[in-house]
């Protein structure tokens, strides 16, 4: 009886494992035949942190339909199924790596391989157990025309690099800028760099001069940044020559703060420019006037003074969030020229619509820069200006390139694109 | 004195900024090891930035008590505003619910917090509508074409503006959605783009000029 | 009649207030119900994201915002959360900014009970940190050795989902959903550095700022302000706050446009006069 | 806490704060200046907790004690020197050591500019480069709504461009491409404006709602008792100040 039972369970096993492993036994009556891959290897993927491979072998036109089975082993012993792919699954231009690392047009099968998920290995382990790299065996079984074929077996590392050779191409960009960021410094620090006149700054004067006219007063608001933010400083040139030009007109003026250090800096600033404009009897110490360091308490209190003084103009220059649109909308209440100047996007509409003229983002900078010749000023600008000649230079030159590329070679457009794509 | 108070923490930025640079540009594991330390340093860090406002906010409200200035009276109410959440924090131990139900922070969030902060930036719709009505002036062309756009991005966000637009310009095929998405993906892309460039060039040069030690605006007075 | 004229363009801002006071808040009691019928191509294109991730994968939810941009954002957050678990999709949900704490607490103890979801298997919620920019960083590598704990302060290793969790190439994608420049964070030190897909969700504010990253495809889609919240809410077909909110604004919006036409027309009037 | 008593009171309590806000619509008025107050002390206060609850506790603390449990002195320095980092930024208020808070910030600084350099540029500068070229590498295959597209990208990229450039004075061409730029300009700005609109107004839809909720029966009629009470202050303090300059004179 134990017997009998034992033979029929050796017989429902059997036929199982024989259900089960069909298709292998199949292959294996097909005998597997030996084939030679061309060049056939595996190579360390370059830039990576030490986990994946590239394998790679001669397309073979004859293999056209053919399916391949790439299989990893640690020992050429026992192997892993690390992927199965058709013919032209497997192509050179596969691998996302520029063309001055990785030649894309080659007529090779390739197939980058990670080989924590191949292995299923936990990441740590892996790099702590591998600090040298990970040998891996690859072979490849082709199989078409009802045959199986199995290649010779290659050894390869994976190994962790020390270069992002993918991302040259930044790294170019960061030194270019910072050379010409240098060169200019230097520069700037030795004679004037030029800065073409903007054209807001002559509404200044229209301003200064309708005030005087009228005997009404100006008020300058810094806006609410810090000292530190690059719009501020821009302001703070700015509120030094407007000063000048109100002293040199005998005009009264009223500058409210949000901030105590730009208070402290502009009391300065228009101190000097009174002074420089010959006037430092008619400055008074309650030009500046701190308010308070809360942006809405500082809005209604800006509000008020503008209501009271009625201003011939106005002047809003620096940072500015959505108080732009209490103040921009106050003063033009009361029918004062306005000119309004910040960084800020999502306030100039708002500036735009209310004030006469606005000085849009980077040409706030400019102003600044183009008043006080500051040299650190002066060369941020000119840096700003060079990288926008190379935006321009590049999108209109490649974009030229790319349309007559992709009349006549695609590759060289792959190329192209390269150069900018990030990694 | 001057070694400790200026050249070493030249060297600090230096450093730090060079080896994280370098880190972008690394891809063995030992540049992950930077990042994962210098991370978790500059979380620690960056907490203790927070006691700065505090500490400013504190102190200038003492001040205003302690001088009987023109309405010291409110500022008792930053006080008594700080001393509610955190009283009820650590009632609740840092947690906003518990077992599905609120706990004395969570019902201070609700009810203080929330509507606090979102009531003052409320305020300001009320602002665009008299802007609206009294200082959206269109002076000329580049003005009118800021309305127009305005005017179809309105239109295109409302329900009534999409009825409105295919009763008046059905005919055209088009959909006000279609063209609120096409001013949005394409000629606006490019304003923005243009505005980008320079911005993102310039805060390079900031980066380069704080790691190189040449902006120091950030270490208060020499 | 010049004089009468400049009157009515000085009115008093008050009286403009009470008008949009009422324009907004009789719609909220008496709905006009006008249903909003297109929907913009990035709404879709989050939508079709969601939509077309495998069963079981894992996105992060970043939600960045505070009761001040509740009313625009808390809709999409909800609806994009509704919409994973409807999918089955598994969530991490964190937060770089201080105030959304209630409101995520909010979330999380409403809309996971509806579609029967665990925490700690479906979903987990990590605490806030005062750095995103250590965190984006620094999760491309492990994600458990800087959040190790998760809100519950309970190690974020012992929960089922996070077991095979280690950086962003175990996350299908990242959404962002916030009122601050976060989304530009995920975008420049994520989505272009490590190649993960970036969704936002954004206020009406900032959206129109992130044209030149949608067109480019650093964003794989974007919903905008109240509008696209009800946009989406219309593609999972689960109407809140999104859809009553965008109907309520309706006579608003009219109330702007008409207020800046007629003062326009007042002030050519003025200068022929 | 959740009790009705807490819900009805949180009812009173929301709905108050927001009315004493708007009503810095009407004037400046005392109710919106201890609103805004409370904000200032509520709002520091959130964070502070938020930062001691979940950073300080479970990333200097916890670290710190278990470490030194274990005497293990590497984790206990890493944790000590960022907490020593920190501390020093605190030093920025006492004038005389206040230079001991660089040694903080240089950390802080240098850390982000290094992180901000290169993603910068390649997310702002070279992407964009590649947005505005890429349609070109296939042009001739895409329809041609994507064409005239691409065009318009490039040219009004580029023409901003022009616009914003200081180096050349802005004469002939130059001046006539940067006015082409400037319309451009203006699209976006125009963008900007009607989604700020939007915006703005569901965030006033936001307290509305709630103000309309609490106006119901089941929270007692918060909303409606406050807003009669706001009335009847500004009322009382028109009457007494009209008085007042009465008695003047």
């Amino acid at each position: 009886m134990n017997r009998k039972f034992l033979l029929a369970s050796v017989i429902i096993l059997s036929l199982g494992i024989d259900a089960f492993s069909n298709k292998s036994k199949d292959s294996i009556k097909q005998n597997i035949e030996k084939i030679e891959l061309k060049n056939l290897s595996v190579v360390d993927y370059p830039s990576d942190k030490g986990n994946s491979i590239i394998l790679y072998f001669d397309k073979d036109e004859k293999q056209k339909n053919f399916q391949y089975e790439i299989y990893l082993s640690t020992d050429s012993a026992n192997w892993i199924k690390a992927k199965q792919a058709k013919y032209d699954e497997l192509s050179a231009s596969n691998i996302e790596i520029p063309f001055w690392m990785w030649n894309k047009k080659r007529n090779i099968n390739a197939l980058a391989i990670d080989v924590t998920k191949v292995f299923s290995l936990q990441e740590d382990d892996y790099f702590k157990q591998n600090p040298k790299g990970f040998s891996v065996y690859a072979k490849v079984i082709a199989i078409g025309d009802n045959k199986k074929y199995e290649s010779q077996i290659v050894k390869g590392i994976a190994k962790a690099n020390w270069f992002r050779i993918d991302r040259l191409n930044n790294l170019v960009l960061v030194l270019i800028i910072s050379i010409v960021f240098f060169i200019i410094v230097s520069r700037a620090k030795k004679r004037e760099l030029f800065i073409r006149k903007i054209a807001g700054l002559e509404a200044i004067d229209e301003a200064v001069g309708r005030a005087t006219e009228m005997g009404k007063p100006v008020v300058y608001i810094p806006g609410i940044g810090s000292m530190s933010g690059i719009s501020t400083i821009a302001s703070i040139f700015i509120l030094g020559e407007v000063g000048k030009k109100i002293a040199q007109y005998d005009a009264t003026l009223k500058v409210p703060h949000y901030d105590p250090i730009v208070f402290t800096v502009a009391k300065e600033t228009v101190k000097q420019s009174y002074i420089e404009a010959g006037r430092p009897d008619s400055y008074r110490e309650d030009i500046n006037v701190y308010i308070t360091t809360d942006q809405f308490a500082y809005a209604a209190a800006v509000d008020g003074i503008i209501t009271r003084e009625k201003p011939a103009a106005c002047f809003y220059m620096g940072y500015f969030m959505a108080e732009s649109l209490l103040l921009a909308e106050v003063g033009a209440g009361v029918g004062a020229i306005q000119i309004a100047g910040t960084d800020v996007d999502s306030q100039l509409p708002f500036f735009f619509t209310a004030c006469d003229y606005t000085l849009i983002g980077e040409e706030l900078y400019a102003a600044g820069a183009y008043l006080s010749k500051e040299p650190m000023l002066v060369s941020a600008l000119k840096v700003q200006d060079f990288g926008k000649f190379l935006f321009i230079t590049f999108a209109i030159g490649f974009s030229i390139l790319l349309l007559i590329f992709s009349k006549i070679e695609t590759s060289y457009a792959e190329k192209l694109l390269d150069i900018f794509r990030v990694r | 004195m001057n070694i400790i108070k200026k050249y070493i923490p030249l060297t600090i930025v230096f450093i730090f900024g060079i080896i994280t640079l370098a880190s972008y540009y690394v891809p063995h594991r030992a540049s992950d090891e930077y990042l994962e330390w210098i991370n978790k340093w500059e979380n620690i860090v960056s907490a203790f930035a927070l006691f700065l406002g505090m500490i400013s906010l504190f102190y200038s409200h003492y001040k205003k008590i302690q001088r009987k200035v023109d309405g010291w009276g409110y500022s008792l109410f930053v006080y008594i505003g700080f001393f509610i959440i955190m009283g009820a924090a650590i009632l609740s131990k840092g947690n906003i619910s518990k077992e599905g139900k609120l706990t004395y922070l969570g019902w201070s969030f609700n009810n203080i917090f929330n509507p606090l902060s979102a009531t003052m930036f409320s305020v300001l719709a009320f602002f665009i509508i008299s802007t609206a009505y009294r200082s959206f002036k269109i002076k000329s062309f580049a003005a009118f074409l800021l309305f127009i756009c305005g005017l179809i991005l309105m239109l295109g966000n409302i329900p009534l503006g999409e009825i409105i637009w295919d009763k008046v310009f059905g005919w055209t095929k088009l959909t006000i959605g279609e063209i609120k998405d096409w001013i949005i993906s394409v000629p606006s892309t490019a304003g923005r783009r243009g505005i980008m460039i320079g911005i993102a060039i310039g805060a390079a040069v900031t980066s380069l000029k704080i790691i190189f030690g040449i902006e120091r605006g950030y270490m208060g007075k020499e | 009649m010049k004089e009468k004229l400049n009157k009515i363009l000085k009115l008093d801002r008050r009286y403009l207030f009470v008008l949009l006071t009422l324009s907004i808040v009789i719609p909220i009691i008496k709905p006009i119900g006008i249903p909003s019928k297109s929907i913009s191509t990035s709404v879709k294109d989050t939508y079709n994201f969601i939509e077309n991730l495998p069963e079981g994968s894992t996105i992060i939810l970043s939600l960045d915002y505070d009761p001040s941009t509740a009313p625009e954002l808390h809709p999409m957050a909800s609806a994009v959360l509704k919409h994973a678990f409807k999918k089955n999709i598994k969530v991490i949900i964190l937060t770089f900014i201080a105030g959304s704490g209630g409101l995520i607490d909010e979330l999380v103890r409403t809309i996971p009970p509806q579609y029967s979801k665990e925490y700690g298997k479906d979903y987990v919620v990590l605490p806030y940190m005062a750095n995103p920019l250590a965190a984006l960083t620094q999760m491309a590598s492990d994600i458990h050795s800087f959040y190790d704990k998760d809100i519950n302060n309970k190690p974020l290793k012992d929960y089922e989902m996070m077991k095979n969790i280690k950086n962003y190439k175990d996350v299908a994608g990242v959404i962002g959903i916030t009122g601050t420049a976060l989304l530009d964070y995920w975008v420049v030190y994520v989505g272009d550095k490590y190649g993960v897909p970036i969704l936002g969700g954004v206020t009406a504010i900032s959206q129109v700022g992130y044209g030149p990253y949608l067109q480019k495809k650093q964003l794989k889609g974007l919903i905008g302000g109240m509008k696209g919240a009800a946009e989406y809410e219309k593609l999972i077909s689960q109407p809140w706050k999104g859809t009553s909110g965008i109907d309520a604004l309706n006579i608003a919006h009219i109330l702007v446009i008409v207020f800046i036409i007629f003062s326009n027309i007042v002030l050519l009037i003025l200068k022929f006069l | 806490m959740d009790t009705q008593v807490s819900v009805i009171l949180g009812a009173f309590v929301a709905s108050g704060l927001t009315l004493f806000i708007f009503s810095f619509l009407y004037k400046d008025n005392p109710f919106f200046k201890i609103a805004e107050h409370l904000y200032m002390g509520v709002g520091l206060a959130w964070h502070i907790q938020l930062t001691i609850y979940k950073v300080i506790i479970p990333k200097v603390w916890e670290p710190l004690k278990l470490a030194w449990q274990n005497g293990d002195t590497f984790t206990v320095w890493m944790t000590i020197i960022p907490t020593v980092l920190g501390i020093t930024l605190v030093t920025q208020f006492i004038p005389k050591i206040s230079w001991i808070s660089r040694y903080g910030f240089t950390f802080l600084m240098g850390y982000a500019a290094g992180l901000a350099l290169p993603a910068g540029l390649a997310t702002d500068f070279s992407n964009q480069i590649l947005g505005t070229i890429e349609p070109f590498a296939n042009f001739f295959s895409l329809s041609l709504g994507r064409m005239i597209n691409a065009v318009i990208i490039l040219i009004g990229t580029v023409s901003v461009l022009f616009y914003f450039f200081f180096s050349v004075e802005h004469k002939g061409v130059v001046k006539k491409i940067s006015n082409f730029g400037i319309y451009f300009l203006m699209i976006y700005f125009g963008a900007s404006f009607g989604n700020t609109v939007m915006a703005r107004f569901s965030l006033l839809y936001g307290r509305f709602d709630l103000l309309v909720r609490y106006s119901q029966k089941e929270y007692f009629y918060a909303t409606n008792w406050i807003i009669v009470g706001l009335l009847i202050y500004f009322i009382a303090e028109k009457i007494i100040t009209n008085k007042l300059l009465k008695a003047r004179s």
